[in-house]
């Protein structure tokens, strides 16, 4: 039995999700929240280190460890936490340059941890914005607005987008295709329905296309039925069977 | 402010609740909820009993009777509503009626994706695909001046085909219909850019 | 009651409605509303003008808040709503039986706040700032409507820029853009981390 056990994010404490798999493997679960800066913010607080001045050899060796951990990982996530890598181990060994100051570039020299320490404070603000966000739809969820009213029933809308029309038109495709499954899942049409169905068909249309009332049938069983259906029906109703050139299209035609 | 002794179940915290605050409740439940409430279910959620409850429905009707404004609560159907007052209908339903009418009923919209998608697309095609009768959709969609006709098929019956017109562009801010997002578009945002 | 004097005109007869039928009106009109009813709307409906109005809309504001009811007014997305008040959460989600709804996940939140308080921003430039890849968060946050796509950016790529909705504001109980607290507030916390 593998037993997972979570560890579950708090917000509050910026603690990476650790989730414990069997065998005794650790593994760090990385979810887009907790990324490359998230992961160094918790390691520069683990150091108790200062953000301003933080201690780049020591935060690099302890990111590369927790990167080691990460097997498993999400490619595209994976590959941020590379990049964040690659940019720590540049800031490291620039840092570990012999400082050989040309009087030209003096004025000019930076820090190289500077970009970096920007990139941290502008993520930790977000990061306390999004902690706002969080506190204020706590709050919104506590509040209500009225039921239905008669009103509302003769104005059933919705505003529409064309992002909008894209995932409608993706939702009527996917319960397209749930459908044709369901209909392969589930007993199959009795000949009664068929039936049903068939004369609707033609009563309303005046005319069928034998074979797209055929290419409707999902399975051999339902084509069967169809087929039968089309026998009873041109024995029993007032339906013809026509086909207007030799090797075309039969049309079952009401009368 | 209730809690004057001490309680030593969970059971009796409940029902330290003022009358006050079980009226506000009432309100409350009577607001939200889509039909009329019964006292039964009001008393059933707060665990107070039935008569309790009773007295708070009657203040609060008392209340907005009282008050004289836009609301009342009234009983029906065996329930408890609240509805405006009758006196306000004029004005309410001139309010009603200048509701931006741009807006489309999701049967609509539906029909107006398959269309602006699948075009040119038949009628039977657009049943098709959303699975139900789309003949009310397509009235509105018309009048609405949304799809347009595109003459008809070369098949059995030869059934109509729609497409989507000028005014379908400029109401989803569209230059031309290759700006309509695509399926795979959608997909890239999904497994990242 | 308000009809004292002859009136020769129609278009005086509308001027004497007394204020406090003008507040009923307006709880009538906030009520049967789905949408947040801006001053304006209600103002044109009743042909009154809009100082009255808001004065209206005041003196209901402060009868909600003096009665202490179920319910409340408030100010939000550039319009006004009748509401539940806060306190009785409980019991209205016990009695429509709905746990509460899902919360975004912080991935989903970190992004929405890049684009509040960035917008219009493209995928990249959140990228920049969340050093994460964000596009499933952005679907959900499209999926739930609370961001859209404000056109694309003219350069490399084109890239479709993002900004909060209407239902951002409704979702987090603001009245308009300007109510986010400045993001320079959230800079002394990381002193602090």
């Amino acid at each position: 039995m593998e037993q997972t056990e979570q560890l579950s994010f708090d917000f509050y404490k910026e603690t990476a999700q650790i989730t414990r798999e069997s065998r005794d493997e650790l593994k760090l679960h990385l979810g887009e929240f907790n990324g490359p800066l998230d992961l160094l913010l918790y390691l520069i607080k683990q150091e108790q280190a200062n953000i301003f001045d933080i201690p780049i050899a020591k935060i690099t060796d302890e990111y590369l460890k927790y990167i080691r951990l990460m097997k498993h990982l999400d490619i595209s996530v994976a590959g941020d936490f590379l990049v964040m890598a690659a940019t720590l181990i540049e800031i490291k060994s620039k840092m570990l340059l012999p400082q050989e100051i040309s009087e030209k570039e003096e004025e000019e020299m930076e820090d190289p941890r500077e970009a970096l320490v920007r990139q941290l404070l502008e993520h930790q603000k977000f990061k306390n914005a999004a902690q706002m966000l969080y506190e204020r739809t706590t709050v919104e969820q506590a509040v209500f607005p009225r039921g239905k009213i008669e009103s509302d029933e003769n104005n059933a809308e919705t505003n529409a987008s064309v992002f909008d029309l894209l995932g409608v038109f993706q939702k009527i495709l996917a319960r397209h295709v749930e459908e044709v499954q369901m209909e392969i899942e589930r007993e199959e049409i009795s000949l009664a329905d068929m039936l049903k169905s068939l004369k609707k068909r033609i009563f309303e249309n005046k005319e069928l296309s034998l074979l797209a009332f055929f290419e409707e049938m999902h399975t051999r069983r339902e084509l069967v039925t169809a087929f039968i259906a089309v026998l009873e029906i041109v024995r029993t109703e007032s339906v013809q069977l026509m086909q207007t050139t030799t090797f075309g299209d039969i049309i079952l035609k009401k009368v | 402010m209730p809690k004057t002794k001490n309680h030593f179940m969970e059971v009796e915290e409940k029902q330290t609740r003022s009358i006050s605050e079980i009226v506000s409740i009432v309100e409350a439940l009577v607001f939200v909820s889509d039909d009329p409430v019964t006292v039964k279910i009001i008393a059933d959620v707060l665990e107070e009993d039935r008569e309790t409850v009773e007295a708070a429905v009657e203040e609060l009707k008392q209340e907005y009777e009282t008050r004289e404004g836009g609301l009342q609560l009234r009983e029906i159907a065996g329930g408890w509503q609240l509805v405006t007052r009758t006196e306000y209908h004029e004005e309410i339903r001139k309010f009603l009626k200048t509701r931006p009418s741009a807006k489309l009923s999701l049967a609509a919209l539906e029909t107006l994706a398959v269309i602006a998608y699948k075009q040119p697309v038949t009628v039977p095609e657009i049943l098709d695909i959303r699975g139900v009768q789309s003949a009310s959709a397509i009235k509105t969609l018309l009048d609405k001046k949304l799809i347009t006709a595109k003459g008809r098929k070369e098949t059995v019956g030869r059934p109509m085909m729609y497409g989507t017109s000028k005014d379908f562009l400029l109401q989803f801010g569209l230059k031309d219909l290759s700006e309509l997002p695509s399926i795979e578009d959608f997909e890239d945002l999904v497994q990242g850019m």
